[in-house]
């Protein structure tokens, strides 16, 4: 019999890595069937692109690079099924493809690999897209609940572009958009899980929508249209609560928060955007540092006490 | 902050109930080993020096080392026998400790003991303290840091009130809650007597909600005695850390490198209670002690156990190990030291053993730090670990003094909540211990 | 649209949307250089908005009120940047007069921004985008907030990055400059915004 | 650096062993703003390149006659004078060129490289030497401006010098063309470098360690 020897503790909450990462695909499953019913197999075929593509990338660079290899953690999963639920079913399958190269090598890998990115993969991947090609980015189809994998739908614009919807079909995802964001019945119970489970707080989803609702108010915008259309909700659920990228104290979060709510009511009022969430949450990344930095530090026990 | 809590903590071993479930309910059952392996060094302070040889008979109490001073503590012999050997023997510290064996001649034939008095009310309060000492008492809960000191009061200060910590937030332990729950009056009987000693007139037993029964017995235990109360506090970890139990029970914080007498309070365990209780009532030196025995063993239990017993001892009064252990410890699972032989003895503050078995204990490899920020919400102290961690990293002492670590009570909940398994708590400690050291060097 | 609105439009496009860095690509060598930590990037950005605002002040008028009557335009580089480096050996030495810790602080930058193309990028703006003397001002002034605001985001990721585990050929200008690019993704969102 | 250089090593040096692109980072404004294009590359290398040669040359004839203390400035006042010149000819011969390379063709001015060039070489060295750096430095300069000039063109538009390359249903990364482009090929391509450049040095290394 041999006894091993290390230093305390010698036992562990279960979260690991690969559990929140696995709670948070999980999490995704609703909104990637709403999205597969919504807009068919070809949803399903883009989410499947992104996930094979991430991972593989993630696998080639840590094989090529010969640091050890973290496929295992199922992050990349995670970005890959994000970039996914991030595209117009519409858009050419290559563009989730480049997103998730993109997203894996350029943005996660190269500053060292998961916990090393300062702005959020997917999303980034996402912005990249976006800019790069706008027109397959941006159409939208309405949903066309069939089995197709080519693209027969009737493109559209979206609620934000003008298009007329009810809060319910808005509610339920019957308006057009991107793969994950149209349902939000579907990203309401992702949010749930992710709660109940204990692998975010409350403070970012809630605060973000929160502060927009309240700009979006005094601007005199559509509120509840703002919320239930446009990836605000799946932003606010599955983005903009990434660890890596959002602040690490509940302080520096609400602030975070708060910010993200502020650029997506300013990008979508004065912006050539009609959808900031993207870019609000990306610009609010930027700033997670400074806000890790200042905010990132309560008080100290018994510091400042006369002793 | 809620009331009666402390901020952060955590919850280790949830589900299944802190590991305590399957000792909570078993009596303490006396055990004698074979026998004692008696380290001089078995408290914190100056070692004592031995004053037998081998081959010599001791008696059960007799003084087997002096005391070296005023933070040391003499040694009793905790069984009755015939000195095998002395020498210097490798225990769990970095250094070898001088230490006596005995082998137990089963016969139990105590010295001499003379009581200070009856009861609490007919003992000299000046006498108390150095009772104490002499009867080898330090703190139960872990540190064992000698009690007559924490129980002399440094001129200029004042203390108002006693806590006895029977928080007992660790894993596993059940010893207190035993105690607390079988010899209740023993344990009143030692906060008082602290009173009287110290001339203080507030009594506090703290106990964790986790333990009604234990705060039903203290509540019936201290009825009608003024000055005496139990508080309950809600369980979580690491609430009996003295400087956590502080905050909890009385709001106050302990200021950065001061000591529990700057916020007029002192803090002993429920254990140490009973011991002082023994001491001046009874004569008794502190030769036993409540140990549990947890894990992978047959019938787990609590045992009244002799100070120096082998731990291999214990498992077998325990009926053997149901599976191989893979890691053997002293303590709890969020402090406790690893044993690195079952032949190691127990000592003054080996409130628990536990075997655990690989699948229990493997440690995991560690991934990189995903900034999730669970270590900042649950270290007690406020403390912000991934960052010490990156600095302690870079190895300059003086960058890792600036960010706090040295006011990081190496409680484990950073370490037990990160999900990347970051070593965080040992590095820290290391850190610590290399401050301390670089410091004494420069004096 | 009113005046008022109008110039607080102006300033927010001068800060975000036409961002020095990340979107006119001027004052890149300081803002790669002196951007290692927070502390100094805010000490390089506060002295480059102190000379931005004056020199854009000063060139306009030097430009307007001389070498325009004088028929000597074609002059305006080497007019602006005797200009920009008389401006910097005067805020130097009047920083060290009334302030001696401000000086301490920002000292070692002033002379730094004198090859700082920013400082000459937004003079010759000034004239080519034909801004009055207002809007000049305004433009060097937020201009240079905004330049404060970008190195200062990038102090802090910096500083962040620090113990990342970033390939060795990439480390130092590379991957700021990419950090850079990735950052003016974000910025791209605020496209729009002040026209 | 050795006593005696040859005109061939000084010129070789600017184009490889310093690059100022990719060895020395300098002049990073304009290689990130102008590089829309593989023309717009050549034609900032080539307006920076004269610049160079010009003012090396000059302040190598004049570096005797420049005191001491005033030499920054009076480095700038050449230098701009240079700069003064490539403007007015862009501008009156290739007004397309001027147009796109816009406030960049003034800037140069403030260029690092080129006083980098004043400071550390032509103020020490004879003139001919001197224009000889100014000359590899500034085709140094120029071939990586044209690489990174090339790389965006050809998957931010698709075309190589104007002309299309990529066919017709290539669809254009239209973000290489932007300002994120920029930075990012420019990071990307300096990075590649060195490791090309890490990777000679080892192959010499190994080779006069085999030679020892």
């Amino acid at each position: 019999m041999s006894l091993h020897v290390s230093n305390a503790p010698y036992v562990f909450s279960g979260n690991t890595t690969r559990v929140l990462m696995r709670d948070v695909v999980i999490a995704m499953i609703p909104t990637a069937l709403a999205g597969i019913f919504f807009f068919g197999l070809r949803a399903l075929l883009h989410i499947l692109i992104g996930i094979v593509a991430a991972v593989a990338a993630e696998y080639g660079y840590q094989k090529l690079l010969k640091k050890p290899i973290r496929i295992g953690d199922c992050s990349a999963v995670v970005t890959g099924m994000l970039i996914a639920l991030n595209v117009p079913a519409a858009a050419p399958l290559w563009i989730t493809l480049i997103g998730s190269l993109v997203a894996i090598i350029l943005v996660k890998e190269l500053f060292g690999g998961i916990g090393g990115n300062f702005m959020n993969p997917a999303l980034t991947a996402r912005a990249i897209l976006m800019v790069s090609w706008p027109v397959a980015m941006t159409s939208f189809t309405l949903p066309v609940y069939g089995l197709g994998i080519g693209v027969d739908a009737v493109s559209s614009a979206t609620v934000l572009g003008g298009l007329e919807a009810t809060p319910l079909q808005m509610f339920l995802g019957l308006i057009p958009g991107t793969i994950g964001e149209v349902s939000k019945a579907a990203i309401l119970i992702g949010l749930a899980y992710l709660l109940l489970r204990g692998v975010i707080s409350w403070h970012i989803p809630v605060i973000y929508v929160a502060s927009y609702a309240v700009l979006a108010l005094l601007l005199g915008n559509d509120v509840l249209a703002g919320i239930l259309s446009g990836g605000m909700l799946f932003g606010a659920v599955f983005m903009a609560t990434d660890y890596t990228t959002s602040p690490m104290t509940k302080k520096g979060q609400m602030v975070y928060a708060a910010g993200c709510g502020l650029m997506t009511c300013i990008i979508r009022n004065f912006g050539s955007y009609p959808e900031g969430v993207t870019f609000a949450i990306l610009l609010m990344n930027i700033a997670t540092p400074l806000l890790d930095k200042y905010m990132g530090a309560g008080r100290v026990y018994g510091k400042g006490k006369k002793a | 902050m809620p009331k009666n809590s402390i901020r952060g903590g955590v919850h280790p071993l949830e589900r299944q109930q802190g590991g305590k479930a399957s000792t909570s309910n078993t009596p303490i059952q006396p055990y004698a080993p074979s026998v004692v392996e008696l380290s001089m060094s078995l408290f914190l302070g100056k070692p004592s020096t031995p004053v037998v040889k081998a081959g010599d008979h001791v008696k059960l109490g007799q003084v087997i080392g002096e005391s070296g001073g005023f933070v040391s503590l003499p040694v009793h012999a905790s069984v009755s026998g015939e000195v095998v050997s002395v020498r210097p023997k490798m225990m769990m510290m970095d250094q070898p400790e001088m230490t006596v064996t005995i082998r137990n001649d089963m016969q139990d034939e105590w010295v001499e003991l003379t009581p200070l008095g009856k009861n609490v009310e007919s003992v000299d309060p000046a006498a108390i303290i150095p009772a104490i000492q002499a009867a080898g008492i330090c703190g139960l809960g872990g540190a064992a840091f000698p009690t007559h000191v924490k129980l002399t009061i440094p001129a200029g200060k004042t203390c108002e009130t006693i806590i006895i910590n029977g928080a007992e937030c660790e894993t596993h332990v059940t010893a207190d809650h035993r105690l607390m729950l079988e010899s209740p009056e023993r344990i009143v009987q030692g906060l008082r007597l602290a009173m009287r000693a110290t001339n203080v007139n507030k009594g506090i037993i703290a106990i964790e909600d986790n333990k009604k029964d234990a705060i039903a017995t203290m509540q019936k235990a201290v009825a009608g005695l003024e000055g005496l109360s139990v508080v309950s506090l809600r369980a979580k970890y690491p609430q009996g850390s003295e400087k956590q139990l502080i905050q909890a029970v009385t709001g106050r914080e302990v200021p950065s490198k001061g000591l529990p007498i700057d916020v007029g309070v002192v803090v002993l365990n429920a254990g140490t209670a009973a011991a002082i209780s023994d001491a001046i009532l009874l004569g008794r030196p502190l030769i036993e002690r409540v140990t549990t025995v947890a894990g992978c063993v047959k019938t787990p239990g609590n045992f009244l156990v002799r100070i120096g017993t082998p731990v291999s001892e214990l498992i077998e009064a325990c009926g053997g190990y149901t599976e191989e252990p893979y890691r053997m410890i002293m303590g709890g699972c969020m402090t406790g030291l690893c044993v690195p032989d079952a032949a190691m003895p127990t000592g003054k503050r080996t409130n628990c053993v536990v075997a655990l078995t690989e699948k229990e204990a493997k440690a995991q490899e560690e991934g990189p730090c995903i900034r999730c920020g669970r270590c900042l919400d649950v270290c007690p102290m406020g403390l912000q670990p991934y960052r010490m961690r990156n600095i302690c990293d870079q190895g300059d002492l003086k960058k890792a003094e600036a960010c706090d670590v040295m006011e990081c009570v190496v409680c484990g909940c950073c370490t037990y909540i990160c999900p990347a398994r970051r070593q965080l708590t040992s590095v820290f400690k290391n850190t610590k211990d290399a401050i301390a050291r670089e410091a004494r060097r420069a004096k | 649209m009113n005046e008022v609105l109008r110039i607080l439009l102006f300033m927010v496009s001068c800060v975000f949307t036409h961002n020095f860095i990340f979107s006119r690509f001027l004052g890149c060598c300081p803002f790669l250089g002196v951007s290692n930590k927070v502390e100094t990037a805010v000490g390089m950005g506060i002295a480059v908005t102190f000379v931005m605002a004056l020199a854009s002040l000063f060139t306009w008028v030097v430009y307007h009120l001389i070498l325009v009557p004088l028929q000597l335009a074609y002059l305006n580089t080497i007019a602006f940047i005797l200009i920009i480096a008389a401006l910097v050996q005067f805020v130097e030495m009047f920083i060290k007069k009334s302030s001696p810790s401000l000086y301490k602080a920002l000292g070692i930058y002033l002379p730094l921004i004198t090859t700082n193309c920013a400082v000459l990028g937004v003079a010759v703006l000034n004239i080519s985008e034909e801004y009055n003397l207002l809007y000049s001002v305004l433009n060097g002034t937020f201009g240079a907030l905004g330049f404060l605001l970008a190195i200062v985001l990038m102090a802090g990721v910096r500083e962040r990055l620090e113990t990342s585990d970033i390939p060795v050929p990439f480390r130092g200008f590379p991957i700021c400059i990419i950090i850079a690019g990735l950052m003016s993704v974000a910025f791209m969102g605020f496209s729009g915004i002040g026209g | 650096m050795e006593k005696k250089k040859s005109l061939f090593s000084v010129f070789f040096n600017g184009i490889v062993t310093e690059n100022p692109t990719f060895r020395l980072v300098l002049g990073t404004c304009p290689t990130i703003a102008v590089t829309t294009s593989a023309i717009n590359g050549i034609g900032m290398g080539l307006a920076a390149t004269f610049v160079l040669v010009g003012s090396n040359f000059v302040i190598s004839l004049l570096r005797i006659f420049i005191p001491d203390k005033v030499r920054i400035p009076a480095f700038i006042v050449v230098i701009c004078t240079f700069v003064t010149m490539v403007q007015m000819l862009l501008q009156a011969y290739v007004p397309s060129l001027y147009e796109s390379l816009g406030l960049f063709i003034p800037l140069i001015v403030v260029n690092c490289i080129i006083l980098a060039r004043a400071e550390a070489f032509a103020s020490k060295n004879g003139p001919l030497l001197s224009a000889m750096d100014g000359l590899g430095m500034g085709l140094g300069f120029t071939i990586a401006i044209t690489i990174i000039g090339c790389i965006r063109e050809l998957f931010g538009t698709g075309t190589l010098f104007g002309i299309p390359i990529m066919g017709a249903s290539y669809q254009p990364m239209l973000i290489l063309v932007l300002a994120p482009g920029g930075f990012i090929v420019f990071g990307t391509v300096l990075g590649l470098a060195n490791i090309i450049m890490r990777k000679l040095e080892a192959k010499k290394a190994a080779k006069e360690g085999a030679k020892a």
